[in-house]
């Protein structure tokens, strides 16, 4: 197990109701943590329309998530 | 020079900071708020942006139309939070000596910036609802412009 | 709108102009005088204009954008006159719904412009020496953008 | 013959000397009166450079100038 803060943006910040958290969990990379968060609050969007960041930079589905590390899921974006 | 801005952008100190005296083209894109999209009228919106992640990805594109366009200089603002109608959500404006490389160059900025940065936008509609664009579970139909 | 302008071009002013609430996009183009043109140290320029001739076909151009393109509104401005290094000698901007529009409406406005107003330019340059742009006796060359 | 307005820009106008003048001539064209003028103050722009306008719209070289008719010559244009 390690402890990771993960960051949520737009419709998955309201859908999970809070903008950051810290989170237990014995998942390897980025896309297991998403599968797991996504069955436990229900997220609307399928990790195929979705961009993983770790540590404040893009990285891909299978990056390895250490300890301490910061976790982002990023959805579709809409500037402009 | 790539920045999001929580206060109003002023178009004319950031054209003036793109002058250069051999510059003889200067190409701008604002993007504003209209009163409708998809054809629902829109009240006001808001945008939120992933400050970090957004600021190092604009630089890169920045970075990518200075390698691309013989341009002299090139920046980009997007506002966040919330916005009203007709305000101006977004400003790019690229300097070069001649106008082919200005327009191009202004024109790849903002495409890549829709597309790249992590800047969401939420409507509020005149019937009191509200929703995350482009937040549909599938991506349905081609991504609205601009 | 086209029209000729003795006096300094006033962008902002213009911009607002422009401003539709169906508007989503602004493109807007500046012409500024540069310190060099083809290698030769520029110290100042002249433009002069055919009059009604320029305001008629100005017009022209901007009504063929606004067959070609989903535009909004649309304006050109031209100097005439004396004009300093760094002033701006023309100002394009169009308003259009979505991006693509603004963009290409504005690129046919100013190179039409460019192509078919009668409007000359006359370069000072660093050496005391003076010439009219494009006036050699066979055209040399491509002409030079912008 | 017939009384017409010509008028000259640019390097023309500096080529002539003035910027307007009021030209007797028996020439029926708008190319023949350029040719006419060419020849006696020595314009360097051959017409292939330049278009003619008559009475503030552009006209083809073969247009016919009447009496009063405004007629001007173009060089290549330089605006932006």
């Amino acid at each position: 197990m390690k402890s990771v803060r993960v960051r949520y943006f737009a419709i998955l910040r309201e859908q999970r109701g809070l903008a950051e958290e810290r989170l237990e969990t014995g998942a390897l990379t980025a896309g297991e943590i998403y599968a797991e968060l996504s069955a436990r609050h229900g997220f609307t969007l399928p990790p195929e329309r979705l961009r993983a960041a770790l540590n404040d930079e893009f990285a891909p589905w299978g990056a390895t998530v250490r300890e301490g590390d910061i976790l982002a899921f990023i959805p579709p974006v809409a500037g402009g | 020079m790539f920045r999001l801005s929580a206060e109003p952008i002023d178009p004319g100190a950031l054209a003036r900071s793109l002058s250069d005296p051999r510059a003889g083209a200067c190409a701008t894109f604002e993007g504003w708020v209209r009163s409708r999209n998809d054809g629902r009228p829109v009240r006001s919106l808001e945008y939120e942006a992933y400050l970090p992640l957004a600021e190092k990805e604009g630089a890169r594109i920045l970075a990518e139309a200075a390698a691309r366009f013989p341009l002299l200089r090139a920046a980009c603002v997007h506002r966040t939070g919330a916005l009203a109608l007709g305000e101006l959500a977004v400003w790019v404006g690229v300097t070069a000596e001649h106008r082919g490389a200005a327009f191009d160059a202004c024109r790849y900025i903002i495409d890549e910036a829709k597309a790249r940065v992590p800047i969401w936008k939420r409507e509020h509609y005149a019937d009191g609802t509200a929703g995350w664009i482009n937040a549909a579970p599938a991506a349905g139909g081609p991504p609205p412009p601009p």
